[in-house]
């Protein structure tokens, strides 16, 4: 097989992907490696998801969270290839006219159910002693994030960018907590099929040579960042206000060093034990470590059924320039 | 063109009276110069071509078209352009409420009047207005079907209906519009008996257009024709039709049932 | 042998020939869900019959754990709820400004226009305005359904107020009737059930509404069950929601159908 | 003075109460835009018509930096293409199973219950499922199109066939026609301008897909544009997009009627 | 009930036969016992109440109704169960096609014939098939109006079109379901003389129902009047119509005629 399929959806840290399919990049390095990789656009993040999950597409960019509850509890066994960035203020608890995240005790909250605004959430209320049944969550559809925050009915809000500076720049929006509290928690990652990659190290090679190429351009050049905030729906202001709250590995050795580390074992385990709380690995999970997570640093649950892997190997051929 | 021939002209004044009168739509002339006076208690048929203008005096009668030359007078004044309860209408088709029973649908004429809001009774005014339409219901024997509904009877029984619910509003003229065109011959002749029937007994005056010219001289006591008595060729819309014969029937000579009949195919 | 447009089935052979499909159906579905569950045990795209069977013993017949309710008869509570309240209001918008504007020229003059292009808008995309005026409580959800449905059923009430023969509004006055009795007792009574005609015209894009307003902002609801769990992808709570869905838009088609029915029975024969 | 019902406007009343209540609106969005600005200065969501001109121009009339394009007219241009590719293969769905169903009674028993079915099932509800058969490219939008509206086509253009009055086909037969030549001779063409009907009845529906389609898997398109500017509340781009929406919208449909009236003229008579 | 009076019984084989006919819908007994023979050039008319069963026999004739009891012989074999160009037909309303010209219409029956897949003509074919409709339209009187639509005809135009358009094919026999119940009756004169000459000239066997006992005599050489000849009050399903008088036309005691008038209006 030499034709893969990657999605990719409208975020801050995946617009790199946009650049690379239309400056050409990505197929640049597809050609090198004698294949051919269909970048496609999903407007539907949670669609995208699906999608790779249900075997439609061979990699998808997704967080860590997602990654875990969807694609690993779905038995699909994923490799988080690439960690590009993790959010760093990015998702932000906001509320209209309060000052401090102690005063959301009894509002109700509007956020993407299940998503890691709902995990923001839940490590912010740990942090101030609250719990989640001290509030009531509102499911609210991020698209429509922004206009429901300007009706009466919505006192708080948890969401992620561009969402919440758009919502900031509207007066008595108060961020109260965000995800730089929880540094590296909230990770964005291109996941790909286990089994594809095993098969296909040429397509890890491509992607993750393209990659890194793209990061130094957008690293170094104004235009290429410009270029993203344009096809995101803003301009090089606003992205790069979007930019400063986000963690971006531009380099390789960076990456490899997060996800070498201890910290992001322990990440793995809040993360799956909120998963778990909530039902979203599914209803015949006995506890929180039923799908083992592998990372370089070690194994977090059952080893027997691990099924979502963080693996190093391809972004450290980066680093160490043979790709 | 004959003058008026009615036989009771000699005493009252005219309950109807037509003033060269005229009606145009735009450029296209329909009727003109027609002027005639009727008098309460004549049955007057109405015969001619299609398209010649008959449903369109009738309409003027009832208020549903406006004069455009001329004058149309009800016991000399101006009638009224909007149809109201002096003037009593049976079309073909669609006279009756099809939601409404059969007693309810005569009803419904004395409701209007007892109930100014909404036009409905309640308690003992239903009661006698029911009641009161039940006589009706009976003199057009239809008192076996009072509580069905109009999609229930013939088509001769709803035309029978359309007529006691006009009449219970004692109308000082009753209008009808080719109201027997779509029964089958048998029942017409019922409708006939039971039209001269009320008609004597109410001392109804009744104008009625019908295509069928062997009713018209059966039903009526006078028999007017519509036809064009100008003609242009390359304008035919220049000239409207008038009332070119007027016949007190049972005085016809041959020539002229000839003439009409020919007038009657024409278009 | 007689012609094919001559043919028709026996009762018996209709009623399989009815339900053929459907079995074909659910056999194709069992093939495709064994065949997923062969490459991947825990494939949630096509669940098992028994993962569906379970997924509906939990959520129909056992209390939730977090709220001890039963999640799914509550969602089926909400959704019904905001859907006949809907239908509602729309049928009263609907049946006010439609009868009003078609028994009144001037009225109609004035409003028609404004109606058709209000019914023409998609109230999908002006969502952050509907916001702004309804909130985005309870009543939200209510009102997308009657922004979607109302102005459709307004058009066509005035449409079949319209249509009713000019001779009745005619004989009315001969007999006597002003503006207002005309409408109270001639029109209104001929337009109920025309009016639940556009009722049932509209249930379609009415079930669209309501799934799309409890996926924008809602703590249950079919609607927003779906889209919860479409989160992580359970089909096996997916497909009976959409089948059961199916069975109440059904439903509430034939409630309509038998109302009109027993009230009208003069509109049924008319035809 | 005539009664109400009775009272008509003349031609230049009639236009200027046509005319009025957008005017009122017009005045009312100004005055709430004005009221919103004086609060928040950068208020987004009734921005002043200087906002929207702007927005206009950018998008309309300035090629864009990125690509070159004129955003608004390729947006335009891409739903354009795939509403009329989806209203045609609806159309031809509905057209061959409606009317084979109508016609062949065996294989109306077969199908309808089982189109009923389909019929009823709120489309985004399984839209997951959708995606996976029909894949997310290009086709994938013009599919949920055609899924959302061709069940309802199908059922409409099977009543009609019905309505059809039988003596024409008896009539026919008795000229010697068999069962296909019936079908093309005497039922399509009679059910055609049926179907310019019936589409257009779909036009609403089919426009609410489009946008849903395009808000989930698209990289140009009027949907799309609106769920792209969405999440910063552009209203300055999402009211004049959505005016254009219920514009094209209209023209479609204004369309269809001329080409109804042209080529069935017998159609517009009979009623 | 008088046996067969026809004329011309003597020489050849009947072309239509019914042996102890009948039609019930379930345990509702519509008609029985009907035992006819009709040779080829009669003009039968049906008379009888309305919903006594005579668009039933018809139907019959026609192929759209089984027989249920008996036998119903055409050419000495039993009538085939379908629609066919053996048996024309003109019905009251929609026999005409609304979305074709008149000359089309007519053409039609040709281009099924000769066109077995799509049953459109091309080319010459198509010409000479129009042709042939135009001389049929000629014979109706319809030579003017081939270019028009059937809405665009009055009805008893449409009326002679549906006439030409059964005739085109040229069948054994020709059936008409009251199909002049709907026009006026100047026309209807018109449509009797037209009938009546183009039976004559191409010798039709001619069966059709009417609610107008005088078009009964004036039109057919046999009338057959429908009505029941048992009763039971209590089950009126129990015993069906059958046919109570067999009358050659002109032949007519004024006792027959009374006792026909009664049964008419039976219903
Ligand atoms: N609203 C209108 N606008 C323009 N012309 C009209 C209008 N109403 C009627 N006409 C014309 O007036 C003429 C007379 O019509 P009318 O209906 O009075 O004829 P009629 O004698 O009743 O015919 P029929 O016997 O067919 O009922 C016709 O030529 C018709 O076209
Ligand atoms: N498909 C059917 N199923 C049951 N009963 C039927 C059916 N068709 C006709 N009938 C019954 O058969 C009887 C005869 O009907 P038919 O239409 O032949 O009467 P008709 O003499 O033509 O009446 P009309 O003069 O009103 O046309 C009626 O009582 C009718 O109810
Ligand atoms: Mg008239
Ligand atoms: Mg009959």
């Amino acid at each position: 097989k030499d034709n893969f399929k990657i999605c990719w959806s409208i975020y801050v840290g995946w617009m790199p992907w946009e650049y690379g399919d239309t400056s050409g990049i990505v197929d640049k390095w597809a050609d090198k490696y004698g294949i051919e990789i269909d970048v496609v656009q999903i407007n539907d993040y949670i669609e995208s998801i699906n999608q790779y999950t249900a075997g439609s597409f061979d990699a998808c960019t997704m967080t860590n969270m997602d990654a875990l509850t969807i694609p690993a509890a779905g038995g699909v066994d994923s490799t988080a290839l690439i960690v590009g960035d993790f959010s760093n203020g990015n998702d932000a608890v906001i509320l209209k006219d309060k000052k401090s995240l102690k005063e959301i005790k009894g509002q109700q909250v509007n956020l993407v159910e299940l998503s890691v605004s709902h995990y923001l959430l839940a490590r912010g209320l740990e942090s101030v002693g609250l719990a989640e049944k001290d509030v009531k969550v509102v499911n609210t559809s991020d698209a429509d994030m922004v206009a429901a925050y300007t009706t009466k009915d919505v006192t708080s809000v948890v969401t992620w960018n561009p969402l919440v500076s758009e919502i900031l720049t509207t007066p008595g929006a108060n961020k109260v907590y965000d995800s730089s509290n929880i540094p590296g928690e909230i990770i964005d990652t291109l996941v790909v099929n286990t089994e594809t990659l095993k098969a296909n190290p040429k397509l890890g090679k491509a992607l993750v040579g393209a990659w890194y190429e793209i990061m130094a351009k957008m690293e170094a050049d104004k235009a290429v960042r410009e270029h993203m905030g344009k096809a995101s729906g803003t301009d090089l202001a606003g992205y790069e206000m979007q930019l400063a709250s986000t963690k971006m590995f531009y380099s390789a050795a960076d990456a490899v060093a997060f996800v070498k580390s201890e910290q992001l074992v322990k990440t793995m385990q809040y993360v799956a034990e909120f998963s778990f709380d909530h039902g979203l690995l599914g209803e015949g999970a006995p506890d929180a470590g039923f799908i083992g997570i592998e990372t370089p640093a070690g194994v977090f649950g059952d080893k027997a059924n691990i099924k979502l892997r963080f693996d190093e190997t391809y972004m450290l051929m980066a680093a160490e320039g043979k790709l | 063109m004959s003058e008026s021939t009615a036989k009771n002209s000699t005493e009252r004044a005219p309950l109807i009276q037509a003033k060269r009168l005229g009606k145009s739509y735009g450029d296209h002339i329909v009727l003109e110069g027609i002027s005639k006076d009727v008098y309460e208690g004549e049955f007057i048929t109405l015969v001619g071509a299609s398209g010649c203008g008959k449903s369109t005096f009738l309409n003027m009668l009832l208020g549903t078209e406006v004069v455009t030359a001329g004058k149309l007078l009800l016991d000399g004044k101006p009638i009224v352009s909007e149809p109201d309860p002096a003037r009593g209408i049976v079309f073909q088709k669609y006279s009756v409420f099809p939601h409404l029973t059969v007693r309810q649908n005569v009803a419904l004429g004395l409701e209007f009047d007892q109930s100014p809001l909404i036009g409905r009774l309640f308690g003992a005014k239903r009661k006698a207005a029911l009641a009161q339409a039940d006589e009706w219901l009976a003199a057009v024997g239809l008192a076996q079907a009072v509580n069905k509904y109009p999609h229930e009877l013939s088509g001769g029984m709803q035309q029978r209906l359309a007529i006691a619910q006009a009449l219970i509003k004692r109308p000082r003229v009753l209008l009808l519009d080719e109201p027997f065109g779509a029964l089958d011959p048998g029942i017409r002749k019922d409708m006939h008996k039971l039209l001269l029937d009320l008609w004597r007994e109410y001392k109804l005056t009744v104008f009625m257009v019908t295509h069928d010219i062997q009713e018209g001289f059966y039903l009526g006591t006078r028999l007017w024709v519509f036809d064009k008595d100008r003609h242009d060729e390359h304008a035919p819309e220049r000239y409207g039709a008038t009332v070119t014969f007027d016949l007190p029937v049972g005085d016809m000579d041959e020539e002229s049932l000839n003439k009409i009949e020919k007038s009657l195919t024409a278009a | 042998m007689k012609r094919l447009i001559n043919k028709r089935p026996s009762k018996p052979l209709a009623v399989f020939l009815g339900i053929f499909p459907f079995l074909i159906l659910l056999f194709l579905y069992q093939v495709g869900s064994d065949a997923r569950k062969a490459e991947n045990e825990r494939d949630k795209l096509l669940p098992s019959f028994s993962e569906i069977h379970h997924a509906i013993d939990r959520l129909a017949f056992t209390p939730s754990k977090r709220t001890g309710e039963y999640v799914f008869w509550q969602d089926t509570k909400s959704s019904l709820k905001r859907m006949l309240m809907g239908l509602a209001i729309a049928a009263l918008i609907g049946l006010t400004i439609g009868l009003l504007t078609g028994a009144i020229p001037m009225l109609g003059a004035n409003l028609t226009p404004l109606v058709t292009a209000i019914s023409l808008i998609p109230p999908m995309a002006i969502l952050p305005i509907l916001f702004i005026v309804f909130g985005l409580g309870e009543l939200s959800k209510v009102v997308l359904i009657v922004i979607g449905i109302a102005p459709f059923m307004t058009r066509d009430i005035y449409q079949r107020t319209k249509e009713l023969p000019r001779e009745q509004l005619v004989k009315a006055q001969t007999l006597g009737a002003h503006s207002g009795q005309i409408i109270v007792r001639v029109l209104l009574p001929q337009i109920l059930p025309r009016l639940i005609d556009a009722v049932r015209l509209s249930l379609g894009s009415a079930w669209l509404f309501l799934i799309a307003a409890e996926a924008i902002a809602s703590t249950d609801g079919l609607g927003y069950r779906i889209f919860l769990v479409r989160r992580y992808m359970s089909m096996d709570v997916i497909l009976p929601y959409v089948i059961w869905i199916t069975f109440l838009a059904f439903l509430l088609d034939w409630m309509l159908v038998r109302t009109s029915k027993t009230f009208f029975p003069w509109y049924h024969v008319q035809k």
